[in-house]
């Protein structure tokens, strides 16, 4: 049940379909977000018996059970995405349940949003933000890579793909770059029919030329 | 005046376009048609049932789709387009590409649309394209710069470096003069209205080049699975081949349909792609390959896709990389060889077959080898007739003389041009025999003509190779470098490694594509070899004199664009600058827009034989990126406008804006400034919110400070060592406010870290230390201690904070908090508490930044607009007042409280700050620490942090002045004790402040000093106080 | 020396220009000079200058090894200026620009010195407090420096992005009249002619591979062309300081960065001033031939390669069209990379050092150029009497023991 | 921009990641017991040669891991990538021939020819 007192980061964006249907983007607000940091090869039963998701241990990979995620940040760092209102629960119970050093869970759900891109040219419309390589061959199902695209860092997990509704990416981006990140994901798709999407702007900035009068 | 260089049957050509009359059997266009008398009959690639029409210097000019404007413009008869860059000599089409030298024009009229030193070789025509001569005043016609010409035996290389040299700053005269004269074309008044973007691409095997090398690679490629990205700078894929004897036949196939069928096969592979109109422009390291695809130049504006950006930046990351780039020919050496109508013999062919275009109807042909013959007999079967070849050596190769006889051409051996004439156009030339020193002999024979067709052999073209920092080879027999040792992964192919035959072309890109296919891990075979038939003849055995004695002698141009000859390069190197680099950068030979593709062989020649050396030991120039100019808009990609970098808003932004606030932006932060109310002006804003701060209730959205979530066993170990005072002892519940120093011992950050539980810590940072204190701690704690039991989370933005500050804010909190009493006395400062407002969870810290009674509520960021309109709401009967950093810098200042990078700039340590209290001696080592007891760190007179109040309360000190011993400023240099950090009238003392560091400061309290007024005048007399001026006021000394 | 002049010029002109001389000798190494200096750069030629002109020792030799100017003095954006913080700064900066506007007279070689103008842009408030400080203190320090509000700005430099909408919108600058450019090769060629006309023996395509260290004193320096003793030694080889300190066991607190930068197309003269940006990371100019002449920011890793590369190019000619919005469709030419050695506090060394006659120029980062003459002079002034004069003293090696740094990030934060 | 081979993420672009200077300075146990040289050196003097570098980088985009890098700074070329704590492999580089990296006489980075045995011979 949405609390209407809540209010997503990219909430003033209507999600975007190109006419081709080749791109679509629309935030995927509210998802709960868990820093979970441990070591593997002790924590991950721990993990697996709090969140029911295996640890993925091989770089770049995620796991997923029902609607969790366990997804692959880094050694001994993983980010756990669950559904709206787990975040709390799972912070205690990860928390308790991760009593050996170098662990440490943080709730980290407000923190970032998701800008969810699908349709058959996502892959193009990434190439055009981030410099790894997005070809089926290197970036399959499940894989999560955390990168640069221009000067904000990301996270790119293709969280599904199919035949039929093609692949669908899960951009995690922190929260005050949303917007700057969604419009160069609209821009990126002009090209496969998404309509511009101007950047918030237009404030009144202190010293600028029209104060000087 | 006539469009046409030098066809008096062109006279009556004028008629009116608009651009619309391209339509297949309109009148006015089949009458435009007829009027291009240099075109032929029939061939080409052009499409002749679409004739377009455009403007050059505002006179009508037709062509057919698929002409560029150099071909449109040489099928009207026109081949001078353009002035010299220094000599301001009319100027022609040299070549039929992007190597062309001099053809550079204006494209475009509109403000914000025009293009400057665009190659008439490149710009293909569209209706109602609008082409403009440049650097030329008034007129192409006559140019007044034209008197450099008449001059110009005054006018030497580098005559500017040995006069101008009068009185300090009287190079700005002669300057003005010389920059008006320099420069090619204009810049658009207007900002660039289109749209550009980058794309990253990786692909096993990038072909450069869609020649028959490269065609061919590509398919090798194509056909083991791996990815290919196949690019070819031109409108189409061919290479060569469009420009090669319609007769030749590979696998029997004439060169069209062969291309046809290779671009065919290609297509049908799904990881294939393939670029046209997209030159790789630049080499870099590990097998980056940048390529430019220009989507939309070629096109009537109205026929652009607005979806389509106008170009694009290709960044490929290719496994292997195959050069198939071709070559390009050198012009020869003689005098008056710059004339307009003067064109490559490879140029003259590709005008002929690829855009159906003779560049003469009586062509003259200069050759220092076979492939002279072969553009003889080439032009003349397309119709233009052949004054004469002239050959520089005294024979010619096997067979080449006998095609040129058969085909009824006269040859004149062992001679060679040594003057030319003809204003706009080339009209005549002179030739004489060769003496055995290859000086001119016996009696100069002049020959009429309307275009000279000049074969100095073949350079492969290298750029790209020697830009992925491969060595080049010379090779003798061509008189050009070579391909040698790769130091990336890349292998050339065809013209570009130095072969030449078609046969041997096709072979030597096949083999490259499979082999570089095969090294990025794919499997493959090698097909059969097409077999070729194919008469051209090649250079055969060239002569090695490329500077004959008229050549030292005349009036020779190396470089047709700078404007530089023979001559210039050898006073270049009896000036001394006889090493590539100096005489290049003297004479400025091979530095202009071409990039020297046709020059720089030529040149080093001059050197060599001016120097009496080989070629090689003159040695090469760096080839540098990009291999031809690049728009900066297409290298800028999408990052550009509103997309340039990020602007990070905090969740109360909306909110903010509707408020009126105005903002400031803080590293990539915009953070509320001030929020002022109709009427008023911020100044007075300011004052208003920060005494509704000290009277009432303030709220600032202190969202964007750094948060740092730090778990572990060690956490107070870790904070004990990054921070300068102790954190042993502090309580859960409890905060404390902590300096960081780097390791030179000098204040970087600082901040309020709370104890959430012994094993737990909450910390914050400046707004723009975030990023860079968190990296900074986890490389210390990565590499330096890495046995910490200590993790770090940065939870920045999760968090939105509240900070409210003043009087009434207890009773607000009161109102607001479901199940925590605010009450100071029994949730005291430095103290934190988790709470609920509406059941929603919040931290509220007791933390301070105004020096008054405070309270920062920490809520999740998705509820923290919600909550600011419901504190706003809340607070409204206690007179709540939102205020921006403005005001809470003026706060803070009343306080005596420092903001690091505004009183700190990074050379100041806590005890410059007078902050002593704030450094452990106690609890051992920390960062920085030893730093202090340098000689000149543990100095006493150093600048320290001190409060000053001026005399006349009324006046506010300029922040950034500077502080000074006497009532007069003395004579510069003057004595500098410091400077103003912070400086404001502060309405809770009812006068000026101000923060200011200050030479031996901390022993300075009540002297009177002096503060500079910007830009001079009487200083301000200032006493010096300590730094928190509430406690003065309180104590009645303020 | 057969003097440059407009009336000698034409004089050549009607004879066919066969009566030029070779600008600087192409000497021949000799096995002793009074004193070595390793590197033909602008710094190295200008200290052999002041070394022969003020000092006069002309018994010393350039050793370049390759052609002289080749390294960062042909690579850089030739920003002229002494808008310095501190007082140590300004000093040699602001000597350096004295010498700089005779200096073609001095030299008889036009280096086509133009006073036009160096702004340097303010886009927050935090910025403009920075060069608000730094204008009162040069005023204070004798160097000329104003403050431009944003209407000025605009006014002075109509080509610039005062948008208020700007991503980095333009609240003000410092503008230093007296600031400018000038033409690399000549000054480089300059200082060659001249000294090279009192004596000193520059040497071309010679590589020093070792110095000779006897009882804790400087004997000879090893080349490609064979030993040549000498007492003293001056390293003046910007990226390459560590390498030749190295051959001594003199360590350094320097670290060699790739720098890159890139010309437009020439196009007619539209900037007419210097404009630089620490916030956006771009600086250009207009050379006189009509290109625009862009510095990228500084790489931070170290490298000697000297490539050019393309990612900050890239970025760079993005911040470009953020402040000069109408170059959009303007085309570079070419891009270049180079080798800046910089130190911890952004300021040069000038030093003695604990090898007896090896002495040290180094560490002027990104911002060399503008120093040459100054720099030279005050160098000269050291290996000739051994002990630095007043100028040179703040750059000494031991500040970074004594903790006396020259702090001039705020200053040289941007590349130039 | 080189590729940079995280040992955690694998090759990326070096946008992704921040430098971090020389490797293997181990900060000292005991600041207050050095001199003020032996502190200057730990806090100012790192190692700048040109040749085989052992170096620190950071994934700052991706695991946001240190770890070191053995890399030429006379070529950029990248010979190893390996954690944190452990010692640099044992491994020659293209160490250059000549202090300046580049064949004796060639005049910086201008000259890129292959040389041959006649060359600078008159004919």
């Amino acid at each position: 049940m949405l609390d209407p007192r809540r209010r997503s980061p990219l909430a003033h964006r209507m999600p975007i379909r190109a006419a081709s249907g080749a791109v679509s983007l629309a935030e995927w607000p509210f998802l709960s977000k868990l820093i979970v940091r441990c070591q593997a090869g002790r924590d991950a039963t721990a993990v697996e018996a709090v969140t029911g998701v295996a640890l993925p241990t091989t770089a770049c990979t995620s796991a997923t059970a029902g609607e969790r995620s366990l997804l692959w940040l880094g050694p001994d760092e993983w980010m756990l995405v669950a559904p709206d209102g787990e975040a709390a629960a799972l912070e205690t119970d990860l928390r308790a349940a991760l009593t050996g050093p170098h662990t440490q869970v943080v709730d980290v759900s407000d923190y970032y949003t998701v800008i969810t891109l699908t349709g058959a040219r996502g892959r193009d419309v990434l190439a055009r933000l981030v410099t790894i390589d997005l070809h089926p061959r290197h970036f399959a199902k499940g894989r999560v890579v955390g990168t640069l695209a221009g000067a904000v860092n990301l996270l790119v997990w293709l969280r599904d793909e199919s035949d039929a509704a093609g692949p669908v990416f899960d951009v995690i981006v922190r929260a005050s770059m949303a917007d700057h990140v969604w419009c160069l994901m609209a821009e990126a798709g002009r090209a496969f029919g998404c309509p511009a999407q101007e950047p918030r702007g237009g404030e009144r900035l202190r010293g600028a030329l029209e104060d000087v009068a | 005046m006539t469009l046409s260089d030098s066809a008096p049957e062109d006279r009556s050509l004028a008629f009116r376009t608009d651009g619309s009359a391209h339509e297949p059997g309109d009148r006015t266009a089949l009458r435009a048609a007829s009027r291009q008398p240099y075109r032929r009959a029939s061939g080409g690639r052009i499409d002749r049932s679409k004739p377009v029409h455009f403007t050059f210097d505002g006179k009508p000019v037709s062509g057919y789709a698929g002409d560029t404007v150099a071909s449109a413009l040489i099928a009207n008869g026109v081949h001078f387009v353009a002035r010299g860059f220094k000599y301001h000599r009319p100027r022609g089409i040299l070549t039929a590409g992007s190597d062309d030298p001099a053809g550079l024009v204006q494209v475009g009229s509109h403000d914000a649309l025009t293009d400057p030193n665009t190659r008439a070789t490149e710009q293909e025509i569209y209706p109602g394209l609008e082409v403009f001569s440049q650097n030329a005043w008034p007129s192409l016609a006559f140019d007044v710069g034209v008197l450099n010409d008449v001059f110009h035996r005054f006018l030497p290389s580098g005559f500017y470096y040995k006069t101008f040299m009068g009185p300090p700053g009287s190079w700005m005269g002669f300057e003005k003069i010389i920059r008006a004269a320099a420069g090619l074309g204009r810049a658009p008044k207007a900002p660039d209205p289109d749209r550009y973007e980058h794309v990253n691409h990786h692909c096993e095997v990038l072909v450069v080049g869609g020649g028959p090398a490269g065609l061919s690679a590509a398919l090798a490629a194509a056909r083991t699975g791996a990815r290919v990205v196949l690019c070819e700078e031109t409108a189409e894929l061919g290479g060569w081949l469009l420009s090669a004897d319609p007769a030749t036949r590979i696998d029997g196939l004439s060169p069209a349909e062969w291309i046809a069928a290779a671009e065919a096969d290609l297509r049908a592979f799904d990881d294939v792609h393939i670029l046209t109109r997209t030159c790789a422009y630049g080499y870099y390291a590990e097998n980056q390959v940048n390529l430019w695809e220009k989507l939309s130049d070629h096109q009537l504006p109205a026929d652009r896709d607005p979806a389509l950006p106008r170009q694009r930046n290709w960044r490929v990351r290719a496994r292997e990389v195959v050069l198939a780039t071709g070559a390009l020919e050198r012009p020869l050496l003689f005098p008056g060889n710059d004339r307009p109508g003067i064109v490559t013999a490879s140029a003259a062919l590709t005008f002929a077959e690829r855009y159906g275009v003779l560049v003469g109807h009586r062509i003259a042909v200069a050759t220092n080898n076979d492939a002279g013959y072969d553009a003889a007999c080439r032009l003349k079967a397309a119709g233009a007739d052949i004054v004469s070849v002239i050959d520089q050596r005294e024979a010619a190769g096997i067979g080449a003389a006998e095609r040129a006889s058969a085909a009824g051409i006269s040859v004149r051996h062992g001679a060679a041009i040594v003057s030319t004439s003809g204003r706009k156009r080339i009209a005549r030339i002179t030739v004489r025999a060769l003496g055995a020193d290859g000086g001119p002999t016996g009696s100069p024979e002049t020959l009429a003509c309307d275009a000279l067709a000049v074969a100095g052999g073949y350079s492969p073209n290298v750029a790209l190779f020697s830009q992925s920092r491969g060595q080049l080879r010379y090779d003798e027999a061509i008189g050009a470098f070579v391909p040698g040792h790769s130091v990336q992964r890349e292998r050339s192919a065809g013209a570009s490694a130095g072969t030449f035959d078609l046969g041997a072309c096709l072979a030597e890109g096949a083999k490259a594509g499979l082999e570089a296919a095969l090294a990025a891990g794919f499997a493959g075979e090698a097909g059969s070899a097409p077999s070729v038939e194919d008469s051209a003849l090649l250079a055969g055995r060239l002569d090695p004199r490329v500077v004959l004695p008229a050549a030292r002698a005349g009036r020779t141009f190396i470089d047709v664009q700078n404007d530089v000859t023979v001559k210039d390069l050898r006073l270049a190197v009896q000036e001394g600058y006889s090493s590539v680099e100096h005489a290049k950068r003297y004479t400025t030979t091979g530095m202009g827009t071409d990039q020297g593709k046709t020059v720089n062989i030529n040149a080093f020649a001059v050197l060599a034989d001016k120097q009496a050396l080989k070629l090689p030991a003159v040695g090469t120039t760096t080839f540098r990126q990009p291999y031809k100019p690049v728009t900066f808009g297409v290298m800028a990609g999408a990052h550009t406008g509103a997309h340039f970098q990020p602007r990070r808003t905090t969740p109360m932004h909306d909110w903010q804006v509707a408020n009126g606030a105005i903002f400031e932006t803080s590293g990539d932060w915009l953070r509320a400034w001030t929020y002022p109310r109709p009427g008023e002006t911020p100044e007075e804003a300011v004052q208003r919110e920060t005494r509704a701060a000290r009277e009432a209730i303030g709220m600032l959205d202190a969202s964007t400070l750094g948060k740092i979530d730090i778990q572990g066993a060690d956490a107070r170990t870790f904070l004990n060592r990054v921070y300068t005072n102790a954190w042993s002892k502090l309580a859960p519940g409890r905060c404390r406010y902590g300096l960081m120093l780097n390791e030179d011992g000098m204040v970087m950050d600082d901040g309020v870290t709370t104890c959430i539980a012994d094993d737990h810590f909450h910390m914050t940072t400046t707004t723009g230390g975030a990023a860079s204190v968190l990296a900074w701690l986890e490389d210390y704690l990565q590499t330096e201690w890495p046995d910490l039991d200590v993790r770090l989370t940065t939870v920045t933005e999760q968090w939105a904070v509240a900070s409210l500050s003043g009087p009434k804010t207890p009773e607000l909190m009161a109102a607001l908090l479901d199940d925590l009493d605010p009450d100071p006395e029994s949730f005291p400062f430095m103290a934190w508490k988790p709470a609920h407002i509406d059941g929603v969870p919040v931290r509220v810290f007791r933390i301070s930044f105004t020096g008054g009674v405070s309270y920062e509520i920490n809520v999740a960021a998705s509820y923290s607009a919600w909550l600011w309109e419901k504190i706003m709401a809340a607070g409204a009967p206690f007179g709540i007042t939102p205020y921006g950093t403005e005001a809470m810098h003026l706060l803070r200042a009343e306080a005596g409280f420092i903001i690091v990078g505004q009183d700190t700039d990074g050379t100041m340590t806590p005890i410059d700050l007078r902050m002593d209290k704030m450094v452990s001696q106690a609890k051992g080592d920390f960062i920085g620490k030893r730093s202090l007891s340098r000689p000149d760190t543990a100095r006493t007179d150093r600048r320290q942090l001190v409060g000053l109040l001026t005399d006349d309360p009324a006046t506010v000190l300029v922040e950034g002045a500077h502080v000074i011993a006497t009532a007069e400023e003395p004579a510069p240099p003057v004595p500098m004790l410091g400077h103003v950090t912070s400086s404001y009238f502060s309405p809770t003392l009812g006068r000026s402040i101000a923060l200011a560091v200050v030479k031996g400061g901390g022993g300075r309290m009540d002297e009177t000093l002096h503060v500079t007024r910007p830009g001079g005048g009487t200083p301000i007399p200032v006493t010096v106080t300590e730094v928190d001026f509430l406690s003065l006021k309180d104590a009645g000394h303020a | 020396m057969k003097r440059y002049s407009l009336l000698r010029l034409v004089r050549e002109g009607l004879a066919g220009h066969t009566g030029w001389d070779p600008a600087w000798r192409k000497a021949t190494l000799k096995d002793r000079y009074d004193a070595v200096i390793i590197g033909g750069g602008g710094h190295g030629l200008a200290t052999a200058y002041y070394l022969a002109s003020v000092h006069g020792m002309t018994d010393i030799a350039v050793i370049e090894k390759g052609w002289i100017g080749g390294g960062n003095a042909g690579r850089n954006t030739t920003i002229i200026r002494s808008n310095y913080l501190n007082d140590e700064s300004a000093a040699i900066y602001d000597h350096a620009l004295s010498l700089w506007k005779t200096l073609g007279r001095e030299l008889n070689f036009n280096i086509m010195m133009s006073h036009r103008g160096v702004l340097n842009l303010a886009h927050d408030e935090h910025e403009a407090r920075q060069v608000k400080r730094r204008v009162e203190a040069n005023r204070l320090n004798g160097v000329e420096a104003e403050w431009l509000d944003a209407r000025q700005v605009a006014e002075f430099c109509p080509v610039i992005n005062m948008s208020p909408s700007a991503r980095y919108p333009v609240i003000g600058a410092s503008l230093q009249r007296s600031g400018g450019v000038n033409r690399h090769d000549a000054v480089v060629w300059g200082f060659a002619r001249a000294a090279s006309d009192l004596g000193v023996d520059i040497v071309e395509q010679t590589e020093v591979t070792d110095i000779r260290v006897e009882a804790g004193a400087v004997t000879a320096v090893e080349t490609s062309r064979g030993t040549v003793r000498t007492p003293k030694v001056a390293s003046v080889v910007a990226g390459h300081s560590s390498v030749i300190a190295g051959m001594v066991g003199v360590r350094l607190p320097i670290q060699s960065h790739p720098l890159q930068a890139l010309v437009s197309e020439p196009i007619k003269p539209v900037l007419d001033c210097v404009v630089m940006s620490n916030a956006v990371h771009a600086y250009c100019s207009q050379s006189d031939k009509g290109e625009l002449v862009i510095g990228a920011g500084i790489d931070h890793h170290n490298s000697y390669t000297q490539r050019g590369q393309i990612g900050m190019i890239e970025h760079q000619l993005g911040a470009i069209k953020e402040v000069f919005p109408i170059f959009s469709r303007l085309r570079m030419l070419r891009q270049w990379g180079g080798i800046v050695d910089v130190c911890p506090d952004a300021s040069p060394i000038i030093t003695a050092t604990p090898v007896k006659g090896f002495f040290l120029n180094g560490g002027w980062g990104t911002g060399g150029w503008k120093a040459t003459p100054g720099s030279g002079h005050a160098f000269a002034d050291l290996v000739a009497n051994g002990e630095p004069n007043r100028i040179a003293a703040p750059f000494a090696l031991d500040r970074f023991v004594s903790g006396a740094l020259v702090a001039e990030h705020g200053a040289a934060a941007v590349a130039h | 921009m080189f590729l940079i081979p995280c040992p955690y993420c694998g090759t990326r672009d070096q946008s992704e990641f921040a430098y971090g200077g020389q490797a293997h300075v181990a900060r000292p146990e005991d600041p207050a017991s050095l001199s003020d040289a032996e502190w200057a050196e730990f806090v100012f003097f790192r190692d700048n040669p040109k040749g085989l570098f052992a170096e620190r980088w950071n994934h700052a985009s991706g695991c946001r891991r240190w770890f070191n890098v053995l890399r030429s700074t006379a070529s950029d070329r990248i010979y190893a990538a390996y954690e944190i704590g452990t010692p640099p492999p044992a491994i020659e580089g293209d160490g250059p021939a000549t202090p300046s990296g580049e064949v004796v006489g060639s005049g910086n980075d201008a000259v890129k020819l292959v040389k041959t045995a006649d060359e600078g011979t008159r004919p």
